[in-house]
């Protein structure tokens, strides 16, 4: 439908903008930053927070910009003294009920009320008065719940509800006593809590927070009686920069192991490269399930949120999943067995840690099916930004490093296993080495643009050896129950299913570092700049396919054997089971 | 065969005093004539209040009221009426209004004599659960007349005419808001009755229902018809069993006599009413809460725009009114809605109720036309102010509401007049209040009820109403400080302004015009940490003057045992052990406690 | 073709036809007043005197039958005696006792008890 | 008293109604009404069949349950009380006669005794404001009450 054109005052003078945008729509476009805070450009119009209140004239009272339609000849005051004193009570009310602890609080500078506070020139407190009291929720292996923070602006509820279709959260109790809570208040732990940490990425303040192993991991590492190994996700070198200051966009991979070996790591190792072998085993896994041993459309299974929630929601479909480990798990699992032998080393004396974009991951590392001869196959997992602070912490110029390579013998990856951070890129990846394998014919046109990019469920076909192949690429959990119910309706519609449990894939995992002054948390031009990086480095790569990483055939050739060995099964698949509490997604649940 | 019939005469002085027993001997004697001797019993009533009409009688059941009556009238109203069954037309008063039958059926006319029952006319008089006796009074016929004479756009322009406003407090133009919602094209509309009646200390539209519930749903009925709407809700306080079970049985008793369910009477128009439980929630009285209430979450508000009438349950264009305003409908649509607009003020129109309750002789529901003054509602149907106290402050629209000094007695009953003087007509709470209620206590009362009822959703409600209470809480304890006053203001004036929905909007109310109208109250006790009015228990003590002659009625109401002495002699107060009850002090017939 | 109109004349005619058969013209009629109100402030136990009596003392000449709220509400719960030839009587604050009263030496010998009534 | 399963069936029927008809969802509160109504009050268990019967997330559940103060999530006790904080049982004294009941039973607004006795409640307007205060002891009213006269209402339970 095609919009009108108005005209509009803001502040005395006249614009022309758009019939159908809000009152702060049509002010951003124009240059008039209205200060804001429960509004999300992804989720639903909360209009609760009331600081992006303005003046519009005849209005008996203010009106919320995010919610407010602009009419035709509409007068609109966005700088009075008025408003800007309205604002300003309205925020210091907001931080009377605050902890004032912003210099021991983790989101210290980084926090989207403390930058709201300054820009109101909040000098003086006049209302102070009795404060919210609760207990920290430290229950979950990822999430850490702290209601004292929380100001109620419901992003987290909705991110949850409305994007994810989780809803482990909800606002509980009324009036100065709501809570944001899980059913029941229980532990976060028992919840049907995903461990995705978007309600971290979408919180602004530090209400919610990753549960933070820099202090253990500073002591492990100073300890000189184990080996200290690490691996970093594709997505934390899409990303790490902006913790840093940089523009989005720019990879960092070469830095991030030079700082890590720095830190006090002995190896260095790249996720990418347990990439390249997942996809060894997972198209291996699928050209046997389309040859008609097991159920398809088979679904990716390195998504360690998407695991939980396909136990407790989608139990229906666990014998869809495809039984491969994510890659930190295979990874982990060769550092114990491939690695420890390589090296002559006790297991038990390895330090095996994880340098993820993902919280979730911190869950997946403590599910006892994923050990390995006892030993958990990663004994530690930090997000990007713990991993950032730790940099910093320790004097470590990301910017200014020289950079170095990963160590070898798991170190070295293929472009493909460098797309597994963004949606779409395990599939596309998946694709590039089934092809070969079916056919024994390399794929040359190996850009799978229909599988690129931010649209919410990507489905594709690619033709091999004459058979049609129809994939679907889902990104978030609440994308993933759409394509699931499409599965459910029609169970021949889809061979083979990507899905990733953060928006955007992992480069938008709740690890990554928050976003600045002048992005909101999930951008989509931030998000589409970091799978840029990703698609850079494998453009850049001369190994562009899994199957043609040199490390991954000799890694078969000396110890796996071929994909879907009996010791590819022992180390690099796992299985799964439903569990409790049941996860529900409602049919058409508004959050009110 | 002749029916039975009953005539009532006015027994009241002017109809006496204008020969109405004239007319008793009348009646009897062309009864006899006519062998109807028995058939129809004569009855007496009490003054009917229609004086200037004298002599009045009334043919019941159906309560056609005659008046100017002379004894040459009554073989015409025999044989016309008692054996025909047509009334006397150029005899009827008000040519059987539906209104105002009320205290012509129950008498009392001190106090129903200068009000005005057009809701609850029959509330009272018929037995609710029975809905022979809503048809007797011509029931379900404004709903005929509706569906055999007029479209639905003639409706919506008597609705207009008659200058209705929303009666749940907020006065928007009700054939307004109708024809709003009619505009909408969608397959399905919704239409909403609002009897979720939170005020504390209001409960208008608990009688109503329960006393006549067919009233309300056949003015929703009409109402369906007018904005094409095809489900219609009632959301109601899970607090009240009894209204609810007589809706239930309304509702089936309608359906059951065609006027709810598929082609009504006979139409083509088909509309129906489900019941829907609130659950203690104040806020559900705001629309969109409402709304969100019964489409089965928690009652929290959205922002407007999109209104209710463009987009409400389910998304669907929804029509909401509140009990008292389906009420009024029917009466409307059968009396006129130029007579209707011809009572109250130019921009009230009609009644309006209220619950009378507090320091007053007469507490009650009482119907009044708009217009009417503060004191001729306090005074004149009240009654005044009991053991000869002095008024001092009147309540109206609860805790959105304000306090009026007695310099406002002389308001009229309006919508504007009553925001001019710093309060809001509301939904109907009246509360007098005299010299011993304090003005800051009761701010602090409606306050801490608001801030109990505060959603939680946007800041300024939540977290302002917070801080105003503890202000306030302070102040009632002595512990006020210099500025206080100002800070109640500033937060006051903020939630008014920056909260999302109408409670937070109005939640300051009662306390800004409290500062507004007893400025020097809040003064007291912040500088002096005085409580004149002794209400506020930690600014207050009690002593024994030696007025005391040790009656012992202290001592024995007392109920901490603060009190000794010995019958006869002066008796002393135990400050220690003193909870400030007053009791005490309300006990002693010598004036002998002293109040500080 | 019946109108709508023409329908609700009739049904009125019927109902009035059902309240006549009750015994409406009974010489005496009590209303017992019977909201939420009326019935916190006790009026079920005053409609169970009325009801019983009228049941086991063959009152057959009682029309007895419960109201809404007048509005009268210091005054509940409130009681109605309307009787053939006579001013209605209007009783307020009724408890089991003053009822049993009411029947005993209203309704029975025709004599109103005239300290109780609401003026 | 009905025997568990009874109530587990008459929930599951209320529900199943509800299910067939338009806006399923919508029917909530009144499921929890029904609930309310078998059970006394709304425990997790409850909350879980809901959820599961209506597919609706139990943090959903959980947040209209805790939203209405209708909703008991506690087991109640023997007798509830509710003592009216209308306006006019306010002006008239409501607030001694709540210090009262609180301070002679040891319990808060919504609270139960230790004995299982009496469940403490505060409600807006019985509608009995001629009785002011009033409060009301599960379906009877107690008028014009004095601290005094609470303390001995309260006793006569006990007596019973």
């Amino acid at each position: 439908m095609e919009s009108k054109t108005i005209t509009i005052t803001i502040d005395g003078k006249t614009y022309r903008t758009q019939e159908g945008l809000t009152i702060m729509q049509a002010a951003d476009q124009l240059g008039f930053h209205i200060p804001r805070l429960c509004y999300h450009p992804k989720l639903s119009i909360e209009g609760a927070c009331r600081v992006c209140i303005v003046e519009v004239e005849g209005a008996k009272s203010y009106v919320a910009s995010c919610a407010y339609p602009v009419m035709d000849g509409m007068k609109i005051r966005t700088n009075t003294q008025e408003i800007r004193r309205a604002r300003r009570d309205i925020v210091e009310l907001i931080l009377d009920n605050h902890p004032q602890d912003c210099h021991t609080c983790e989101r210290d500078s980084n926090c989207e009320l403390q930058r709201l506070a300054a820009s109101m020139g909040i000098r003086k407190r006049h209302f102070e008065g009795e404060r919210k009291k609760y207990d920290k929720d430290l229950t979950s292996t990822s999430v850490i719940r702290d209601p004292n923070k929380c100001i109620l602006c419901g992003r987290c509820v909705r991110i949850c509800s409305e994007v994810q279709k989780v809803t482990a959260l909800g606002h509980a109790h009324r009036g100065f006593q709501t809570v944001v809570m899980p059913a029941y208040n229980m532990p976060f732990r028992d919840s049907v809590c995903t461990t995705c940490g978007q309600c971290i990425n979408v919180c602004p303040t530090a209400a919610f927070v990753e549960k933070v192993y820099t202090q253990d991991l500073f002591a492990k590492l100073n300890d000189p009686h184990i080996v200290k190994v690490a691996q970093i996700a594709p997505s934390v070198r899409a990303a790490i920069g902006e913790a840093f200051g940089l523009e989005p966009g720019r990879a960092m991979e070469r830095e991030v192991a030079a700082g890590l070996r720095r830190l006090g790591f002995d190896y260095v190792f790249d996720t990418q490269f347990s990439a390249d072998l997942t996809i060894m085993e997972e198209a291996s896994e699928f050209l046997e399930r389309f040859q008609g041993k097991g159920k398809l459309p088979m679904i990716t299974s390195c998504s360690s949120a998407w695991m939980k929630c396909v136990e407790q929601f989608h139990p229906d479909l666990l014998e869809n999943v495809s039984t491969c480990k994510s890659p930190m798990s295979m990874m982990g699992a060769l550092v114990r067995t491939y690695f420890a032998d390589k090296i002559k080393r006790d297991p038990k004396e390895i330090l095996s840690v994880a340098v993820m974009c993902c919280t979730a991951k911190k869950y997946e590392a403590s599910r006892p099916e994923l050990m390995v001869n006892g030993l958990p196959a990663v004994d530690m997992v930090v997000t990007t930004r713990e991993i950032a602070w730790m940099f910093k912490s320790a004097g470590i110029d990301l910017l200014h490093i020289k950079g170095e390579d990963f160590d070898e013998p798991l170190g070295l990856s293929s472009g493909a296993g460098a797309i597994f951070g963004a949606t779409g890129g395990v599939m596309e990846a998946a694709i590039r080495t089934a092809y070969e394998l079916y056919t024994g014919e390399t794929l040359m046109d190996i850009e799978l643009e229909s599988l690129r990019g931010l649209a919410g469920i990507k489905e594709g076909k690619v033709t091999i050896d004459g058979k049609e192949i129809r994939v679907a690429v889902a990104h978030g959990l609440g994308n993933a129950a759409t394509v699931l119910d499409m599965v459910r309706k029609d169970p021949d519609r889809f061979h083979f299913v990507e899905i990733m449990g953060c928006p955007g894939g992992c480069i938008g995992g709740g690890g990554q570092p928050y976003a600045g002054i002048n992005s909101m948390p999930l951008d989509e031009e931030c998000l589409k700049k970091r799978a840029e990086a990703l698609y850079g480095i494998d453009r850049h790569k001369t190994i562009r396919r899994s199957h043609e990483n040199p490390d991954v055939q000799r890694l078969y050739k000396d110890f796996l054997g071929r994909p879907l060995s009996a010791k590819s099964h022992q180390l690099l698949h796992t299985h799964y089971k439903a569990k409790e509490p049941r996860g529900i997604i409602p049919q058409e649940l508004k959050v009110r | 065969m002749p029916r039975k019939y009953v005539i009532t005469l006015c027994d009241g002085p002017t109809c006496i005093h204008k020969r109405s027993k004239e007319l008793e001997t009348a009646i009897e004697t062309e009864l006899a004539r006519h062998e109807l001797s028995g058939r129809v019993s004569i009855n007496l009533s009490g003054c009917l209040g229609m004086c200037a009409k004298g002599p009045v009688m009334a043919v019941n059941p159906q309560y056609t009221v005659y008046g100017n009556v002379t004894a040459d009238d009554i073989p015409e109203i025999i044989s016309s009426h008692i054996l025909k069954n047509k009334p006397v037309a150029r005899l009827c008063i008000d040519e059987d209004h539906l209104y105002n039958r009320f205290f012509r059926v129950f008498g009392d006319v001190n106090f129903f004599g200068k009000q005005m029952r057009i809701v609850l006319r029959n509330c009272g008089i018929i037995d609710p659960e029975n809905i022979d006796d809503y048809l007797s009074v011509r029931g379900y016929e404004a709903l005929a007349k509706v569906l055999t004479e007029m479209k639905p756009a003639d409706v919506i322009t008597q609705v207009k005419i008659s200058g209705l406003r929303g009666r749940g407090g907020a006065g928007f133009p009700t054939g307004i808001k109708w024809e709003l919602t009619a505009r909408q094209k969608t397959d399905e509309k919704f239409l909403i009755c609002n009897a979720d009646e939170g005020d504390p200390g209001a409960f208008m539209d608990r009688s109503t229902i329960e006393g006549d519930p067919h009233t309300v749903l056949e003015g929703m009925i009409i109402g369906a018809y007018a904005v094409g709407a095809t489900k219609g809700f009632i959301y109601i306080r899970a607090e009240y069993p009894l209204a609810i079970r007589r809706l239930e049985k309304a509702i089936a008793d309608a359906r059951r006599e065609g006027f709810l369910g598929e082609n009504i009477l006979g139409s083509d128009f088909s509309f129906d009413i489900e019941i829907r439980l609130g659950a203690g929630a104040f806020v559900c009285g705001e629309e969109t809460a409402l709304i969100h209430s019964i489409e089965g979450h928690r009652g929290m508000p959205r922002p407007r725009p999109p209104y209710p009438s463009v987009q409400g349950l389910f998304d669907k264009p929804t029509l909401i009114n509140n009990v008292e305003t389906w009420a009024n409908i029917p009466v409307i649509i059968l009396d006129g809605a130029e007579w209707f607009s011809s009572i109250g003020t130019e921009k009230s129109k009609g009644t309006k109720v209220f619950a009378l309750a507090g320091k007053i002789k007469n507490t009650g529901l009482i119907e009044v036309p708009m217009g009417m003054t503060l004191r001729s509602i306090i005074y004149d149907i009240g009654g005044g102010i009991p053991n000869n106290k002095k008024f001092k402050a009147l309540q109206t629209g609860g805790p959105s509401g304000g306090c009026l000094s007695e310099d406002y007695l002389d308001t009229k009953i309006d919508y504007e007049s009553l925001a001019a003087a710093g309060s809001i007509m509301g939904s109907g709470g009246m509360i007098v209040m005299d010299e011993d209620s304090c003005m800051v206590n009761i701010a602090r009362f409606f306050l801490e009820f608001t801030q109990n009822e505060s959603c939680g959703k946007c800041t300024p409600c939540r977290e302002g109403t917070k801080r105003m209470l503890e202000i306030l809480t302070r102040i009632t304890e002595g512990k006020g400080q210099e500025g206080d006053i100002e800070r109640l203001e500033r937060l006051g004036n903020l939630i008014k302004k920056a909260s999302l929905c109408g409670l937070g909007q109005s939640a300051p109310n009662p306390v800004l015009s409290t500062i507004k109208n007893f400025r020097s109250e809040y003064e007291d006790h912040i500088k002096l940490k005085k409580c004149r009015a002794g209400a506020c228990t930690a600014l207050t003590g009690y002593e024994i003057t030696d007025k005391c002659v040790g009656c012992t009625a202290c001592k024995k109401a007392c109920p901490v045992g603060a009190i000794t002495g010995n019958p006869k002699s002066l008796h002393l107060i135990d400050q220690g052990k003193c909870v400030r009850c007053g009791l005490c002090f309300d006990t002693c017939k010598f004036s002998a406690i002293k109040r500080s | 073709m019946t109108t709508p109109l023409d329908t609700i004349k009739k049904k009125r005619a019927e109902a009035i036809n059902r309240i006549l058969s009750k015994g409406y013209l009974s010489t005496k009629r009590v209303y017992v007043g019977m909201a939420t109100c009326e019935i916190a402030a006790g009026s079920k136990d005053v409609m169970e005197v009325f009801e019983s009596a009228i049941k086991k003392e063959g009152l057959t000449d009682v029309y007895l039958s419960q109201k809404g709220c007048a509005g009268r509400c210091n005054l509940e719960p409130t009681v109605e005696v309307v009787e053939e030839g006579k001013i209605p009587i209007k009783y307020g604050k009724v408890t089991r006792e003053m009822a049993r009263q009411i029947i005993d030496q209203h309704l029975k010998k025709g004599e109103a008890i005239k300290e109780w009534t609401i003026k | 008293m009905i025997a568990a399963e009874d109530k587990k069936t008459a929930l599951k029927e209320f529900m199943e109604k509800a299910r067939a008809g338009a806006h399923p969802e919508s029917q909530l509160i009144a499921i929890l009404h029904r609930a309310q109504e078998l059970y006394g009050h709304l425990d997790q268990a409850v909350m879980d069949e809901i959820a599961l019967t209506m597919n609706i997330p139990t943090a959903h559940i959980w947040g209209v349950a805790t939203f209405y103060h209708y909703f008991n999530l506690k087991p109640k006790g023997k007798h509830s009380i509710s003592v009216c904080l209308g306006t006019a049982c306010y002006v008239k004294g409501a607030a001694q006669v709540l210090e009262t009941v609180k301070k002679e039973l040891k319990v808060g607004i919504g609270e139960t005794t230790q004995d299982g006795m009496f469940t403490l409640g505060e409600t807006r307007c019985l509608g009995t404001c001629g009785l002011a205060p009033v409060m009301m002891i599960d379906d009877k009213v107690y008028g014009t009450l004095t601290p005094k006269k609470t303390v001995e209402i309260l006793q006569s339970f006990y007596k019973k």
